[in-house]
């Protein structure tokens, strides 16, 4: 992205930036029904079908469009913009927020109450579920078409209020929805995408609690940040993308390379972006910061192949060395073949060496340590790490157990730590729609607890 | 309670990445940096370091002399007690700027950020500046070569945060304006991955921002308001300027203690009391009597303290696609 | 999933206090009874007890008669397990009475007896009557002598609510009314101590409700709107009708579970993972590695389900002062 | 209260109820001023004078005039009707649920900005704070006189748009507010004014969870209640209110007579109501259900005379046995008169009794438990009184402690307890008012837990 040279307004000038971003085969992508509720973290692969709340389109459709907004007919996207669909079909796009069963008895604009036959009466249709689904196999056959269908379908729709109609007009569309967002993946898209998917692995961590993380761990370029990352690997994702390439964000894990970290892979991080990366074994962190001696080198290579076998989707390294996307040995390759030892050899290589990169950053001292626990005691962690942390440097941990935030609020404020703030936080999306506006009725509500500390020196360590 | 004796701080340094202050990492502090006097919880000052000057507070006077050369983090003596120098950090200055109007706090600018989906080479705008405390926030976030455009319809205010930027090493990255933009647009035009409106009427900006948002790239639009109905209304002048993914949030966060538990049997309450007897209307910090064991002495999390904001604002936010 | 072979349950017993059911308090279950035939959490059906009948639900079958003579709360076998045999509470009884409706929920159903200031001996209208799940809870609470009138624009709710207060021995306390009370006003004047609003434009009833309340004692009105835009109409309505006290107010309730904490060391995490490698996506119940010492099992909460109610409406009370 | 028959619509009718309640010397109140944030639990006796946020104003002067709104004119109470003072002062009377703090920036009806100056201009004001202080002082100036006087005084009024205009006037107004509510107590009015008085000595109960608690124990006529309140008496004020006289509220204390109930005090309860009121000592609880035998007689004397002396306010039990009010003795009178100690013996006796028939309720079996704890491990009551729960009777346990409801939860569910519910809930008020409406600003955010259960039988113990 291009800075503009401030002084002057910019009217009608030529795009500054024409690298509009392009949905390319084997990319990450968001997918999300227009009005839906659920947006889905997806690989677009020549050859596979996208399923999104009942709606199925084919990926490679997609291929060469920008990201955006797409129409499906017919399994197949086609591109389309919002000027162009108000213009066609009217009204507002887009329906998000909206409580799906928020239906329930209510008044006109008159303010008389809906005798309750007329609701019943909405089941009263003519056109089958069957009818229904045939119309949309067909090609061209719009939601906004199958919605005009089932009013003139309706027996009680003529009847009803025009604030009625207009809900069931608003409701049946969002069922019958046929277009679809195609995005980017950003943190945001992830962590709301991630936390509906599964929030027990993603530790229910929300998108306000991840932000506040980065607030209070005062994470920026430059910055040597340390992550122990349980949770999908959020944290190290949006880490990663503040330090935009300059600092450190040293990332502890479990085996020998990284994983677990879905969102990280998603988020395709360009090479400039990437050497701001240090994966770091917690092996090494519990042999006092060293690597380990090779411990047999039969058993390290055929971990090491497993792991090109394997983890080659997962691993987030490989792209530092390479500036095009690597291309994967398919099944064929055999764990024996000679080349394929190479490669394996030299990954292993290079991983000791950032690894070691990585080790000397700790040395040098932490600017950051942040925490996102879904199991281990953070207090497990502040006991090896805080030590390496530099002075005025924040520490930032987060669970969704309370003991775990407890009991590091009392481990750093026996290690004099100041500014310690314990905090959670209430998260709720209002529906904004004339007339109608209130928050959702029903909505996720987990979430976590945030601590943050700021080390300091110079104190007398409190006895206790 | 706090006097300081150099407003003026005409320092020309730090305009470079890596400089001081907010964006560098030195281990020492220097003359010309930011340091914020952390005295105690909720109560912490900002200066500039100058030979020569001194900061009086509550507790003591503090001549900035003794700060030059130690390490950042140290325990610092006064002359009736101690502070901590800290570095500067979005978030500590957000609690202790300059407030010259209302400013946005660490969970709601933390919250930002992300839905504007700010990184580093960013471009943004934003309306108004007031303090400055979602600005700075904004300009460390597009580090290290986006860019801020902050708008305020005052001038004083446009000079002050100019003025603040250059202190804190990010003049490269912002450029204040003093324009309305309801009326008269944002500085820039196609330009901007996102923009920010903390105006009375957004509604009013929300044609301008679109025109400010870059149509190969798009952008997400972020707009605060404590009522509701500013929300309504901007809500549906985003929908007619043609955003998608329309959604409003409000966050409210609670700031808890842990304190110890209080936990006795029906027995000892009834030899003892609970302790409130003695010492009606004390606070928190009564002991519970137990019959001198002290057993299991577990902790808790209480609320604290336990009158706390609960609301600032509704965030409402939405997706600009890319345009051809 | 549930069947029942009696819907049509004539019987006409239990008009007076202490009679059965609701609030009757005997030792042992009778014919007529209203039982609450509690299978699980979440998963319960009232049914009156009437010999010859039966029910059937998804995991078996259970003759009335196994019930009679049954001491309240026996656990009672069925054709494929058990089932609780519960004394009816109003609690209860918004769980699993028959929706005609959308209802009003316990934690509001009680937090609006209390806004009316409801006791023993008041009276009060409520307008709409809907499913009943309020106007249960209000009819125990002004017995042994006050009184509830409910207002309904549907003569089939009304009917059947009638039906349900005469087999819950609530009849005596309770006139149901098909009325407008937009329109045609309250069934009586100048007699209530507290007037309740549920209904799609409660500004339109606001007058009717003064007329509504005792001009001696004073009253209460209590209006449920989910939508903020029927909150300012009728907060103004209020306000011009002469109220005091106007106030706004939600709640919203967060369930709990109790949990074991997950907690291992990171030499733990390191060697065995944290068990959700092996089993993903499945749910809470995984078992935290620690290497095989079971050390300190402590517990914890979590909100549960992750999905819960976040909204039902807003509540807005005021006071009529006593007028002369 | 009068039940009126069905059948007619009573227009025009005499009211039907003519007790208006009126005022009466040494009665309870809640006090609050018109738009204020605090209210006040005061008992009404002649010679004092009541301060309520800065008012002042002497409470002989309320007495016989019925509960409602009052002008303090120079320290004096003047009845007045909200139509009256809309009448002539206009505009509502009522101003309460608005933010004092929300100043700010804020833009007028045609969304332009106000520049800042404008809202420094505020401080301009030719009136000082004396002037306003010494009008306020002189008899019938009324706070609308006081805001009209600023208004004129205020250099940058006439330059302001009308929202700031509106705005300024409305502050003004609250801060000179000379109107008064004067309030019978009702338990929602006494629980708000505990709560702010002092949170943690109610336990942080607010009324919504109180309302839960009796709701959730289905307390209501005829039924056994056990009661267990260190929350100042809010449980046991509400449960014998629900009880209407018929059923016992069994209160359980410390010492020799019901304390730290104040809430109970100022409701006042009728006779009828207090019939259903049974204190009994803890120390007969602890002692297998029994009243203790006589330790002491010196001793126990001594207590019973202190207890005439220094919780006569304090006794609820007292009103049982006399329909007036009782004549205190006043400081003269001396500990060993004979009278006095005759009195004494016999509310002693009268104790006993009422404490023997609340044992023997206890021992009939209980309808519900509710246990309001603060420091008290609900589980040390549970194991001494979950067996006097009949089959199909509810136990609620309310803590601002989530630890002793998640123990009562376990204990609980070790015995087969079913329908077990924990949960606790957010409460924030909404300001209303035109343009402005969102939640308060700043709120009280204390509250508790809420753990509600039922007893069932033929259950199986679990084994732990």
């Amino acid at each position: 992205m291009t800075t503009i040279e401030s002084g002057t307004s910019l009217e009608s000038a030529a795009p500054l930036d024409a690298s509009m971003p392009v949905i390319t085969e084997g990319c990450y992508a968001v997918v999300r029904k227009v009005g839906g509720e659920h947006q889905r973290v997806v690989r677009l692969t020549a050859n596979s079908n996208v399923l999104v709340e009942k709606l199925r389109f084919e990926a490679e459709s997609a291929f060469g469009h920008p990201f955006g907004l797409f129409e499906v007919i017919g399994k197949r996207l086609v591109p389309a913009t919002v000027e162009d669909l108000r213009k066609r079909d009217g009204g507002d796009i887009d329906m998000a927020a909206v409580d799906a069963e928020n239906i329930g008895v209510c008044g006109n604009e008159n303010g008389e109450v809906i005798a309750p036959s007329a609701i019943e009466a909405e089941t009263r249709q003519a056109l089958t579920e069957e009818q229904i689904s045939e119309m949309k196999k067909g090609e061209g056959v719009s939601a906004k078409d199958v919605v005009s269908k089932l009013v003139s379908g309706s027996a009680s729709f003529a009847s009803r209020t025009s604030h009625a109609k207009n809900k069931y007009i608003r409701r049946k569309t969002k069922k019958h929805q046929d277009r679809v967002l195609i995005l980017k993946p950003t943190i945001r898209l992830l962590c709301e995408a991630y936390l509906r998917k599964d929030h027990d692995r993603a530790g229910c961590l929300r998108i306000d609690q991840l932000s506040l993380m980065l607030h209070q761990g005062a994470v920026h370029i430059g910055r040597k940040v340390l992550v122990f990352d349980q949770v999908l690997g959020l944290i190290t994702s949006a880490v990663t993308e503040r330090l935009a390439g300059a600092g450190s964000c040293i990332h502890l894990h479990r085996g020998t390379v990284a994983q677990s970290i879905p969102c990280f892979n998603s988020m395709e991080f360009s090479p400039e972006i990437l050497s701001a990366f240090y994966p770091v074994r917690i092996d090494c962190i519990l042999n006092g910061f060293q690597q380990p001696a090779e411990e047999g080198a039969e058993k390290d290579v055929k971990m090491e192949t497993e792991e090109v076998e394997n983890e080659a989707d997962e691993s987030p390294t490989e792209k530092l060395s390479q500036q095009q996307p690597v291309q994967h040995g398919g099944d064929g390759r055999r764990r024996n073949d000679p080349e394929w030892a190479a490669v394996a050899a030299q990954k292993k290589a290079e991983r000791l060496q950032r690894e070691a990169a990585g080790l000397a950053a700790i040395e040098q001292g932490l600017d950051t340590i942040l925490i996102g626990s879904r199991s281990v005691d953070p207090c497990s962690l502040l006991s090896l790490l805080y030590s390496k942390l530099r002075p005025s440097g924040n520490v930032v941990v987060y669970s969704p157990t309370i003991q775990h935030c407890m009991r590091a609020q009392q481990w750093l404020r026996e290690r004099g730590a100041i500014h310690v703030v314990l905090s959670d936080q209430m998260y709720r999306v209002q529906q904004v729609l004339p007339s109608r506006t209130h928050p959702l009725m029903s909505q996720m509500v987990v979430g976590g607890y945030v601590l943050a500390a700021i080390k300091v020196i110079g104190t007398p360590e409190k006895k206790e | 309670m706090l006097k300081t004796e150099s407003t003026d701080s005409s320092s020309q340094k730090g305009a470079g990445i890596g400089g001081p202050s907010f964006v560098g990492l030195s281990e020492l502090i220097e003359e010309g940096d930011t340091v914020i006097v952390y005295v105690s919880f909720g109560s912490m000052y900002p200066i500039v370091v100058k030979r020569g000057m001194s900061i009086t507070m509550k507790f003591g006077q503090l001549r900035h002399e003794f700060l030059i050369g130690k390490q950042w983090g140290s325990r610092v003596t006064t002359t009736a007690g101690f502070i901590h120098a800290l570095r500067p950090t979005s978030d500590l200055w957000t609690r202790c700027l300059p407030k010259r109007t209302q400013i946005l706090y660490t969970p709601d600018v933390s919250l930002i950020l992300s839905l504007l989906d700010v990184r580093g080479g960013s471009v943004v705008a934003e309306s108004g500046t007031g303090s400055g405390s979602l600005s700075h926030a904004l300009a460390i976030g597009v580090l290290p070569d986006g860019h801020v455009y902050t708008h305020d319809i005052d001038e004083t205010r446009t000079r002050k945060i100019e003025a603040e930027f250059k202190e804190h090493g990010l003049s490269h990255v912002t450029t204040p304006v003093v324009q309305n933009v309801c009326v008269e647009g944002f500085f820039v035009e196609n330009s901007c991955d996102g923009v920010f409106l903390d105006v009375p009427c957004p509604w009013e900006a929300v044609e301008n921002a679109v025109r400010a948002l870059s149509k190969p790239r798009g952008g997400r639009l972020v707009s605060f308001s404590p009522c509701i109905e500013q929300v309504q209304r901007t809500a549906s002048a985003m929908r007619e300027a043609g955003f998608v993914e329309v959604e409003c949030i409000e966050i409210v966060p609670r700031q808890l203690m842990v304190v110890d538990e209080r936990k006795q049997s029906l027995g000892e309450f009834n030899l003892h009391g609970d302790g409130e007897e003695c010492a009606p209307g004390k606070g928190r910090k009564r002991k519970t009597p137990c019959g001198g064991k002290d057993e299991d002495g577990g902790t808790t999390t209480i609320v604290s303290p336990s009158t706390q904001p609960t609301h600032t604002g509704y965030l409402i936010s939405a997706t600009m696609l890319p345009r051809l």
